[in-house]
This record gives structure tokens, sequence and C-alpha cells, in this order.
């Protein structure tokens, strides 16, 4: 192990803002489909620094919880887009302000 | 025999139950005869015991069954037969019978003859076993199956609201009376550990010693019993609106025999008095004072029945006075002859009522001498032994009791005297009534005249008014002997002479009318004074604005459920809360993942303090 | 050095992009910014010695998940309307508030990790590796994410269903 | 393996109800009849061959072999949890008690029950088979499955079949119940764990808790716990207010069962749980506990007299009539305790038949209320005669049931304190008050012309029999109590034995 190699700290800054910035997108935007595409970035930073710290420690691990992360983000944004499907249909609009009545 | 006297009460009760059962589907001859037979059938059973008891003089003490046992608490249902016993039970029967029988002809067109004599036979069943009971909580039983019976046939005629609020008013203040009767009840079993009379005056008086204060108290809760259900002060005023039942009923159950049960509660419980002079004092009191109450009200009354009622109440004093000053068989003896003749009076009055197309104000009477001669002779002589005059049989048990009473040391003069009074207001009245209702201007035509079976009850009634006072009641071994000294000639003269002056009186002033009282009547104080007497010394009013406006208000005001309130208190803090939290709960997103973030900062802070350090 | 220079240009690489991609007002720009975005960070997988992860993020990630979008935005058919509509929602003053929250908690997430150091290690971490692991002690949690993958496959199926049940109806009531 | 049995076919008898629906319309109602009607006979039968429970030693609350029936079987190992049921002899007074007004309370709803009988029935046979359960269980975790098992069908039976108000009153019914539940797990599960700290072994077990020994303050903050459960259900002032809602708005045969058993269950968890577990406890509350009795007593009676609706009335008249029990339990000897069961049993007798004449003028009316009633006995001389028995049933006329529970409660009160005896014989005057006001503005009074060509038709074959019952029980439990006091006897005896450790015996030479 050389001082040569990548600083973790660095990653997981990385990961950091890129999770800020995805939540920064999740709170400004007013499209679903922004929305979701904001998860999937904040899902993203989070896998990032999983896999960041298995590598720290040369376990696999961190890569396990990366294929979890995946499988979660990929049934999320399975069932997310058919209700951007179902919304558009309802409310001919994709902005959650409009889409905010519990029932119906 | 002795064996079956259980079978006397039993007899009119399964008749009632009958009654009850399938009254609606027999004739109403059947009727009558079941209703009527029963408690003859009873009647002459006790004659039988009377002759055997009149043989061997033998206490009959007779247990059926325990009632209930527990924890060394056992009253039976047995019964306790004895001279006092005979002679209750030979009025209830006896009375009954006649009254029974003046019933059939009486409520004869009414729909609901069957439910009339089944209330009625069971309230007979009940006093039988009220005056039979061994102990103090069959007793109660009694008293409270005849208060209901009270009730039912007070409200008999339920259609008119006044008669069911009647036998409300009925039940309740007897009610309240009873309740201390029953607290006496547990004070005694809680000191005695029984409630068989005799073994309790046995137990009473070697635990106890004259004077005590627990008999006294205990004494007191009795008499607030007796008081109750035979309509004394304080808790008289259901009597005289008791008469909104039927004429016969009245007869029966408010002036023979259940209103005379207290008497028969103290006169039975005698051992236990005698422990607290004290209570016989106020038992005393009580008696003369209701007396002299209910007689200057029942000079002002113009409604027949309510003449008798207040009159009722006030030989109901004279026997309290007699249970008082220690007269105890004299008392007993004018229980009887009042049984009596105030039976002779009301089925008189019923007579009267039946016939003048039910009318019950005696200023509209009038002249009824000739038109009904029977009637008239049935109030005569029930008047005159209701007034005590020479050889009727109120003269005999009231000259008793006033006598003994001027015996009593200290007050004695003084009871003497106020009975006097007492018994010359009575003359009034009695004659009072008579001659307005018989002398004078006919007002009102009788449309029928009495068939037999009204008239022979009242002969029958008659003759035993007038022979009554004759009788030897075998109540000698119950009550310890008095001392036998006689008081001065002159006091028994005087005894005698004053219901003659009352009658005179009476006579001047309603039938020859040389005596003119509308000045004082007219005068501002003879007024208000009348007003005030004719009201029944304004107790009803004081109650109604003391206790009944009070309650109604309470449940009035407690009606919506204050309790409920502080639950409701609950209710309203949750939904204040509630509104609090939905103001956050706004439904839009962005809102949502601000705070969310926000949430996070705030843990994300507090783990680094906390767990870290950094921070 | 070499790695600790990709390291960077791919960390700016994938910073930049997904700032683009959170600010486009057109959907598809957007997206493709944001598939940049992942290809970035699939790189920084290969550097860190998880190559495995790098070939899943750009396959499933980049490629399948991407492309979901793709389509469904197309099915959306937002157009130019879409875009005029996005601009206008994102005025600073929508964005303020949220940027100041963001920024303190990547301020807090940055003191956090300012504490950890030391390199991640270079050696390769082998796709046979991760599978052992993954059947191994992880068996559990590759049950629930398979059962995951069915709710998932279900819950779109149903959503789906009905969406086009809806349009058949919709389009029997106009006939 | 009876009372398992007992229960069993209760609950099996409630899906055959649902089912029998599809065969007919009416075919429900004859199939829970049937089955509570077999459920009981199937107890008699077993009792048979029992030694006369009268003759039976004194149960030793310790001691399960004492006990007329005891069955005992693994549930949850673990924590000591286990299928314990047991019967002496105010269980199974208990429990006769429930099966009898069970079959009265199908009766009582064979014809007001329009929609959806089946599960109606379902919920009434369920509703019993809870009661059956708590009545035996002494298991506290199967207690308190068994309470819940009895109040959620109740729940339904007042949310669908109730009156006009239903779902307040139900979701006030639901909530009371449940939170006064939720405290009792929380007292039973508090008892458990000191239990377990003093002895080391986790048991659910009656037997194994009786004797727990624990600090006074806990005893009696567990205690008050109990005590609040159990009174909530009794019903005590003043815990009481659901009630009155919920009677009114029950349907008929809800508020037979509610009025006539599930009370009970109250009283029952006093005499058995609260009391025994913690004697010097409920000795020191026994005082504030008899005034919330007298208090319910009177507040009963005054709010009774107050209304205008017949159930509600009813429901007040309850809630003084309850106050009697609780006296009763907590003066504590003999015959105060054997007062309170009585009232118990003629209580559930006496305001069943009420509610049910309640029912039946709903069902003839269409209106509870009072004030437009009067005159009724004219156009049903038979219902208004029936009304008048129990009406001066419940005013505590001697010779049928209530005297004999009211007199004796009063009688065991007298000798522990009489300004409280004092105050809850106010309650015989008060009763004697409402009662009567009730029987005036329905039946008596000017006949109201309204209903003089409703053809109103007077009680049937089918109502006469099922009040019959109730009558001859009330003149049998008011004339020859014996066998229910024996019943009751050696159960009792063995509480107070229990309950009387020296700190009690020193007390009760003071007094």
């Amino acid at each position: 192990m050389d001082g040569l190699n990548i600083p973790l700290n660095h990653i997981l800054l990385v990961s950091s803002l890129l999770f800020a910035i995805g939540m920064l997108g999740l709170m400004i935007r007013r499209n679903i489909i922004f929305i979701l595409m904001s998860l999937e970035v904040m899902l993203n930073a989070a896998a990032l620094a999983f896999v960041a710290a298995g590598a720290h420690w040369g376990q696999p691990d961190g890569q396990v919880v990366f294929m979890l992360i995946l499988t979660v983000a990929a049934a999320e944004v399975a069932v997310g887009l058919g209700l951007v499907l179902q919304v558009q249909k309802r409310f001919k609009t994709l902005d959650m302000d409009h889409a905010n009545r519990m029932q119906g | 025999m002795s064996e079956t006297i259980w079978l006397i009460p039993l007899i009119p009760l399964l008749s009632s139950v009958t009654l009850m059962l399938f009254g609606s589907r027999l004739k109403v001859s059947q009727i009558g005869i079941l209703g009527v037979a029963s408690v003859g059938i009873a009647a002459l059973l006790t004659l039988l015991l009377a002759v055997e008891f009149m043989q061997n003089q033998q206490v009959i003490q007779l247990s059926l069954w325990i009632w209930m046992e527990v924890a060394g608490f056992a009253p039976g249902i047995s019964f306790y037969f004895d001279g006092l016993t005979l002679v209750m039970m030979s009025v209830i029967t006896g009375v009954g019978f006649l009254i029974h029988l003046f019933s059939t002809e009486f409520m004869e067109r009414d729909p609901s003859y069957a439910r009339y004599f089944a209330y009625l036979n069971m309230f007979v069943a009940a006093m039988l076993v009220l005056v039979m009971a061994d102990n103090l909580l069959l007793l109660y039983l009694g008293w409270e199956g005849v208060g209901v019976c009270s009730y039912l046939l007070v409200g008999f005629w339920y259609q008119h609201n006044a008669n069911g609020h009647a036998a409300r008013k009925a039940f309740i203040v007897t009610r309240i009376g009873d309740t201390a009767m029953a607290l006496g009840l547990l004070l005694l079993f809680t000191q005695l550990g029984t409630l068989d009379i005799q073994a309790m005056v046995g137990e009473a008086n070697q635990t106890w010693q004259v004077g005590d204060t627990i008999p006294l108290i205990a004494c007191l809760l009795l008499v607030c019993g007796a008081v109750g259900k035979s309509a004394q002060l304080p808790l008289h005023t259901w009597l005289p609106d008791a008469m909104a039942g039927p004429t016969p009923v009245s007869a029966l159950i408010h002036a023979a025999t259940m209103v005379t049960a207290g008497v028969y509660l103290i006169a039975r419980t005698h051992g236990l008095f005698l422990l607290a002079p004290t209570a016989m004092t106020v038992v005393a009191v009580i008696g003369i004072t209701t007396s002299l109450m209910a007689a200057f009200t029942a000079l002002m009354q113009t409604d027949i029945k309510r003449i008798l009622a207040y009159s009722t109440i006030s030989q109901i004093g004279y026997m309290f006075l007699a249970l008082g000053v220690g007269a105890w068989s004299a008392g007993i003896f004018h229980l009887m002859t009042h049984a009596f003749f105030k039976a002779l009076l009301f089925l008189g009055s019923g007579a009267i009522i039946h016939c003048l197309h039910h009318e019950h104000n005696i200023f509209k009477m009038g002249g009824l001498r000739t038109r009904m001669p029977v009637t008239f002779w049935s109030f005569m002589i029930g008047s005159a032994a209701l007034a005590a005059l020479p050889m009727t049989s109120g003269f005999f048990s009231k000259d008793q009791i006033l006598l003994q009473a001027y015996q009593l040391p200290d007050i004695g003069p003084g009871l003497w005297m106020a009975g006097l009074l007492g018994a010359l207001l009575t003359a009034i009245y009695s004659f009072r009534l008579v001659f307005v209702v018989f002398f004078g201007k006919a007002n009102t035509e009788p449309d029928k005249n009495t068939g037999w079976r009204m008239a022979v009850p009242l002969s029958v009634l008659c003759f035993l008014a007038m022979v009554g006072g004759w009788f030897m009641i075998p109540v000698s071994e119950v009550f310890p002997a008095s001392d036998g000294s006689h008081p001065a000639h002159w006091v028994e003269y005087v005894s005698i002479s004053v219901p003659i002056v009352g009658v005179l009186l009476a006579y001047f002033i309603f039938y020859s009318g040389r005596l003119k009282i509308d000045g004082l009547v007219n005068s501002t104080l003879g007024k208000s004074l009348g007003q005030f007497w004719f009201s029944g010394w304004g107790i009803d009013w004081l109650y109604d604005h003391l206790f009944v406006k009070p309650y109604y208000g309470l449940a009035n005001m407690l009606k919506g459920e204050p309790v409920d309130a502080i639950y409701g208190l609950i209710v309203a803090l949750n939904q204040t809360f509630n509104h609090w939290l939905s103001v956050a709960q706004s439904g839009r997103m962005r809102w949502y993942l601000a705070s969310m973030v926000a949430g996070l900062i705030l843990v994300i802070t507090l783990a680094a303090n906390l767990s870290v350090g950094v921070l | 050095m070499l790695e600790i220079v990709f390291f960077y240009i791919a960390a700016t690489v994938a910073l930049v992009a997904t700032v683009m991609a959170m600010t486009r007002a057109n959907a598809i720009h957007a997206l493709i910014y944001l598939i940049v975005s992942l290809l970035a960070v699939a790189v920084i997988f290969f550097l860190i010695g998880a190559p495995f992860a790098a070939a899943l993020e750009i396959v499933i990630y980049a490629g399948a998940i991407m492309v979901l979008f793709v389509f469904v935005i197309m099915m959306l058919n937002l157009g130019e309307k879409g875009d005029k509509q996005e601009r206008q929602w994102l005025q600073p003053s929508i964005w303020a508030g949220p940027a100041v929250l963001s920024v303190v908690l990547l301020i807090e997430l940055v003191m956090v990790i300012s504490q950890t150091n030391g390199p991640v290690s270079v050696t390769a971490v082998s796709a046979k590796e991760v599978g052992l692991a993954l059947f191994g002690p992880y068996v559990l949690a590759v049950e629930i994410a398979s059962m995951l993958l069915l709710a998932g496959l279900v819950g779109s199926f149903h959503l789906g269903r009905r969406y086009l049940e809806r349009d058949n109806l919709e389009k029997q009531g106009g006939q | 393996m009876v009372m398992i049995n007992l229960i069993v076919i209760l609950l099996v008898g409630g899906l055959l109800a649902i089912l029998s629906e599809r065969i007919s319309d009416t075919m429900p109602r004859k199939v829970a009849m049937g089955v509570v009607l077999v459920d009981l006979l199937y107890l008699l039968v077993c009792l048979s061959g029992m030694p006369d429970i009268t003759q039976l030693q004194a149960p030793v609350a310790s001691d399960s072999s004492s006990w007329l029936m005891h069955f005992k079987a693994g549930w949850i190992p673990a924590f000591g949890i286990s299928i314990e049921l047991a019967l002496d002899g105010i269980s199974l007074l208990m429990v006769l008690l429930t099966l009898v007004l069970g079959a009265i309370a199908i009766s009582a709803s064979w014809t007001d029950i329009v929609v959806r009988k089946g599960f109606f029935e379902a919920n009434l046979l369920w509703s019993l088979a809870g009661v059956l359960g708590v009545f035996m269980s002494l298991d506290l975790m199967l207690f308190f499955l068994f309470w819940e098992v009895m109040l959620i069908p109740m729940y339904f039976m007042i949310a669908i079949w109730g009156h006009e108000n239903r779902g307040y009153a139900a979701m006030k019914f639901f909530i009371f119940t449940q939170a006064s539940g939720l405290l009792m797990l929380v007292s039973i599960l508090a008892l458990v764990a000191v239990n377990h700290g003093a002895t080391g072994t986790w048991t659910f077990s009656y037997f194994d808790l009786l004797n727990t020994e624990m600090a006074e303050q806990t005893a009696h903050w567990i205690m008050l716990g109990f005590f609040i459960a159990f009174v909530v259900k009794l019903p005590g002032f003043p815990f009481h207010t659901w009630l009155p809602d919920a009677h009114t708005q029950a349907p008929t045969a809800g508020s037979v069962i509610l009025a006539g058993i599930l009370l009970k269950t109250g009283a029952y968890g006093l005499i058995r749980f609260a009391v025994p577990f913690f004697p010097e406890a409920a000795l020191n509350f026994s005082y504030p506990a008899m005034w919330l009795g007298a208090a319910g007593v009177v507040y009963g009676a005054v709010l009774a007299f107050g209304q205008t609706d017949f159930k509600r009335l009813i429901a007040y008249s309850s809630v003084s009539h309850m106050g009697f029990v609780l006296l009763g339990i907590y003066a504590w000897n003999e015959l105060a305790l054997q007062g309170a069961v009585m009232q118990m049993v003629a209580h559930g007798f006496s305001t069943a038949a009420l509610f049910m004449i309640a029912g039946s003028l709903q069902e003839r009316l269409h209106t509870r209320d009072m004030r437009e009633m009067s005159g009724l006995w004219q156009q049903m001389p038979r219902m208004g005669a029936v009304a008048m028995f129990f009406v001066v049933a419940s005013l505590g006329l001697p010779g049928l049931g209530n005297f004999v529970a009211e007199f004796l409660v009063l009688l065991g009160l007298f000798q522990v304190n009489v300004w409280i005896t004092v105050i809850a014989a106010t309650g015989l005057i008060t009763g004697a008050a409402y009662s009567l006001l009730l029987m005036q503005r329905s039946f008596q009074g000017e006949v109201n012309k309204k209903w003089a060509d409703y053809g109103l038709a007077d009680f049937g074959p089918r109502e006469m029999l099922t009040m019959g019952v109730m009558m001859i029980a009330l003149i049998l439990l008011g004339i020859y109590p014996q066998p229910v006091l024996d019943a009751a006897q050696p159960v009792l005896q063995s509480l107070l034995e229990l309950t009387a450790t020296p700190a009690l015996a020193s007390a009760e030479a003071m007094q």
C-alpha cells in the first residue's frame, strides 16, 4: 500500500457530493421523471460509497451491497415509471404539486 | 291445623297467579268466585286456627325451608303464630273476605276485573306473610310485597296520569321508610346475629341495657319503616293521594290492613322498644302529633275519600300513641276495631260513589238518608264508632288508649289532653260528613242502589263495628301486662263526654245551622288557617320544594352525563394535536423532502455528537 | 499515479454531468447527462478494484434502467411545452432554500468523512469472490432481492396493464 | 377437554351459522339457537357425572386438582404460557348464566335482524365463546386473548346492526374496552415480570402468580391497573360512560349479552384476579373502591331518573346495580361477596329481560323515546305485565333475586362501613323512583292515540317463553337462592382464606 493510491475519503467526498446534488434535484424538481432521476443519482452515490468501503478493506461485501442497491433501483424504477404513466393519464400533468391528493 | 298454616297465605297467592296467567280466558263470574273463594277459604282456615288456639293457647312455629344461608345469616321461610298473629290474620282474612265480596259488585263493569282480583289476592297473601313471618327478613318480604300491591292497586286505573303519580308517590314515600327499616335490619343482625324475632328480642335483652344507644338507633330505624307504611308524620303524604285507587282497595289496604302494618311491626318488636324508652316517647309524640294534624286537615276536606284518608292517618296516630305509652294491647285492639269501622266507612263511601256516578265531593251529595238506607246506617254506625261514642267498638279501644296515656308519668296528661282534642275533632269531622252527605237537600240522584254483594259486607261490618268492642283479643301472652291501675273517675267521664260534645257541635253547625261559623270561616285568619289545614299543613308543598323538585333538577342537570365531559376533553385534546400535526401533512412532496432532509441533518448531527464526537 | 489522475478526471466528469442532469429542462438531455455520470462512476468502480461492479453499472444502470426512462419519456411525449414549463419551475426562489439545506448536509457529511483516512486497495475483488459472498453469507439478501424484483415486476405489470385498459376504455368511449 | 369443547362448539357454530345463511334466510338463527342449546346440554351432561358442587371441598386456589374441572396443555412454553382452563363454583355459575342468556339473546334477536343474519349470529356465538373463555381461563395470557375475543364481535354487533348513532357508540365502546384491555395487558406483563424477578421463571399461570412477593408500591400500581381494567368493564363510576351509548345503540341481542354477561366479566375479574393477587394492596384500596361503588349506585340511579330514552334508562340502572357488585367485592367478606355473585346472576336476568322488552318496543314503535309512548298496557297487556315484573325485580322487591343480592351486599358492607352502607341504601329509594318512572312513562299513563291504529302486537308464545324462563329464574333466585350460594360458597371461602394474610387479619381485628 503506497501513498499513491486513491484516498478513501476523496471517493467518499465524491459520493457525498453526488448525494447532495441528487437530493437537491429531488427537492427542486416538480416533474416526476426528474424526481426519479434524482433518486437514481442518490442511490448511485450510496452504491459508490459502499463499493469504496468494500475496496478499502479488499472485501467483496461492498459489491454485494452494490448489487442489492441495483435491484432496489431497478424495482423502484419499474414501479415508479409505471406510476408516472398512471399519473400522466389521470392528472394530465407530471407536476407532483398537482397530484397531491392522498385519495383517488 | 298447626302444620298447615302455610296454606293460608298460599291459597290467595295461587289464586292470584292463576288470575294473572289465565285471567283473560276466564268469565267474569269465574274470576269473582276464584278471587273471593280463595280469601274465603283462607278466612275459614283462620277461623279453624282461632278455635284451636282458643282451646290450647299454643304458639306455633313452623319453618318451611331456609331462605338463604350465608356465613351464619340464615333467615328461614318460617312462620310464627301467636295471639297477635291471630288478631292480624283474622282482620286480614275476615275483613279482606268482606271487601273482596264487596268488590265483585263494585268492579263488575271494569274491563280489568281479573287483574284487579289478581292484585287484591296477592295483597292478601303478602299481608299474611307479613304478619305470620317469624323473622324480620320474611316480614320485610311481606312488607315490600304489600307495598308493591298497594302501588299496583292505587295505580289500577293507569290511564290517568294522576293515578300513576299517586301510586308512585305511595311507593316511593313508603320506600324511604322501608330503606331506613332495612338499615335497622342490618344493624340488628350485625349486633345480634339473628333476625328471628323471638331469638333476637331474647338476645337483645341479654346484650343491652335499657337506655342504650344501639337499641335506640335500631328502634328509631324500625320506627322510620313503620312511619312510612302507616302514613305517620313525616311520611304520611302518600296516603291521601293513594285514594286514587278503587274504593274497596282503600278500604282494605289504606284503612284496614296495610297501613296498620307499622303498628304491627312495633307491637311485634316491643321487646326491643322496651329497651329504648326514648324511642317509645318518639313513637308517642309522632302518634299524637300526626293524629291532631290529620284531624284538623280532615275537618277541611271536601272529598269524601280524603276525609276518610286523613281520618285513618289520625286513628293510626292513636295507635302509635298507644304503642308509645306501652299500651300494646290497647293499640292492637284499636287496630282491630279501626279495621272494622274504617272498612265499613270506606265501603259505605264506595257504595255512595258507585251509586252517584263516581262523585267524590260531599257538598254535591246530600239527602241520601232515605234513598240509600243501608249505606246511611253503615255510615251512622261507622261514624259513631270512629267518633268513639259510648258502646261502639271505637269507644272501648280509644278509651283504653287515652286512659293509659294519662297514666304515663310526666308527659302523660299532656298526651291525654291532646288525645281528647283529637277525639273532639274526630267527632266533629265524622259527623260533619254524615250530616252533609245524608241529610239536607239532595244534590245528585243515585242511579242505582246497592246489590246484595255490597249490602252483606256492609251489614256484617256494621255488626262488627257495633260489637267489636266486646271482643277479647288473645294477646295477653304476647305483651307484658299493664299494672292494672286506673286513673281517677273524672278522667274517664271526661273521655266519654268529649266525643258527645263533638257530635253535638257538628249537629248544630252542619245540620240545624244554629251555630253560625261563617263569620269565623270567612275572616282573614279563618281563611288562611282553613287553607293551611286543607292543604294538609302544607307538607306536600314543602316536600315538593325540598326534595322532589331538587331531585328532578339534579336529574335534569346531570342528564347530559357530565363525566363524559372528561372523556370529551381527551377527545378534544387529541383533535387539537391532530390539527397541529395535519398542518405538516400538506401533501406536497417537496415539503416532505425538505423536512426529511432537515430531519436527516438533525439525526446526523446528533449521531455524530453522540458516537463519533465530531462536529 | 495514473489511477489517481484518472480518478479525479472521472470524478469531475461524474459531478459535472450530474449537475447538468439535474438542471436540464429537457428530459432526454438530462437523461443523457445522467448516463454520462453513471459511466463516470463505473470508471471509478473500475479504478478502485471493483471491475464486476463497474460492468454491472454499465450494463444495468446505464443500459437497462436508463433505457426504461427513455421509453417512458417517449411514451409521455412531453415535447417543447414541457421544456418551457420546466424552465419556469427552475427559478432561484424555488431552489435557494433546498440548496441551503443540501449544502448544510454536504458540509456535515464532509466533516464526518474527513475523519476517515487511508487509501483503497488496488487489488481487484473478482466476480468470483462476489459470487461466493452472494450465495454464501448473503443468500438471504439474495432471496429478499429476488422477492423485491418479483414485486417490482408484478407492480409494474399491474400499473401498466391498467394504463392500457383505461386507454382502451377511453377509446371505446370516444367512439 | 370438556371446557375446550364448550368453546370450540361455539366457535364452529359461528362458522356454521354463516354458512347456513346460504341454505335459507331463517337458518342462521336456528343454527345459533341449536348450537347454544347443544353447548348447554353438553355442559349439563358432563356435570351430571361430576361430584355435587355443593358437597365439594373448598377448592384450594393454589391446588388445581381440587377444582371441579382442570385442563392444562402447553402453548408457548418459552414464556410459560399454557392453555389452562379450570372450572369452579363461580365459573360454573357464570358459564351457565352465559349459555342461558346466550340462548335468550338469540331468541331476543329472532326477528329484528334483517341484514347479514349469518354473520350476526356468528358474532354473537363468538362473543359467547370469548366470554366462556374468560370465565374459565386460568392462564393470564389466555385470559387476555379471550378478553379480546369477546369484545371484537361485540364491536361488530354494535357497529353493523346498531341503531341510528351506532358508529359513535361502537367506537366509544371499542376505545374504552381496548384502552382498558391494554392496561390489563400491561398489568399482566408487569405482574409476570415481577414474578420472574422473584422466582426466576416465566409463568402466566394463575396458581403460580398467586402469592407473588412484591414491594407494596409495586403491588399497588399493578393492582390499580387490574382494577381500572376491570372496573371499566363492570362498569364502575367514573368509567361507565361508554355503557349508556353502547347499550342504547346495540341491537337487542347485543344489549342482552352486553348487560347480562359482558359486564359480569369485569366483576369476575375483580373477584378472581384483582383482589387475590394483591390482597394487601386491595385492602388498602378498598375504601376508595367502595366509595366509587357507592357513587356508582347513586349516580347511576339519578341519571337513570333523568333519561327519556327507554334503553338509556336501563343502561344507567345497570351502572347503579353494578355499583352494588363493586361494593360487595371490596367489602370482601362472605356475605358481601355472596351478594355480589348473586347480583351478577340476578342482574343478568332482570336487565336482559328489560333490554329485551326495550327491543320489542323498538321493533314495534320504531322509537325508544318514552315521551312518545304512554299507555301501552292497553294494547299490550302481556308485555306490560312482564315489564312490571322485571321493573319490580330491578327495584329490589323481596322474593326476587335482586333483593337477595342487594340485601346480602348491604349486610356484608354494613359490617365494614356503616356510612357507605347508608349511601348505598339510598339506591333502593332512587332505584324505585326510576324504575317506576320507566313503567309510568311507557306502559301506564294516558293512552297515546298515536299507537291506537298501529295494531301493536302483544308478546307472542316465543317471547313469553323466553320471558317465562327468566321470570322463573328470578323467582327461584329470590325465594331459594341456596343452590347459587352453595355453588359459590367454597370458592369464596378459599379466596377469603387466601387473602387472610396476617396484615389483613390484624386489620380485621381492628374493625
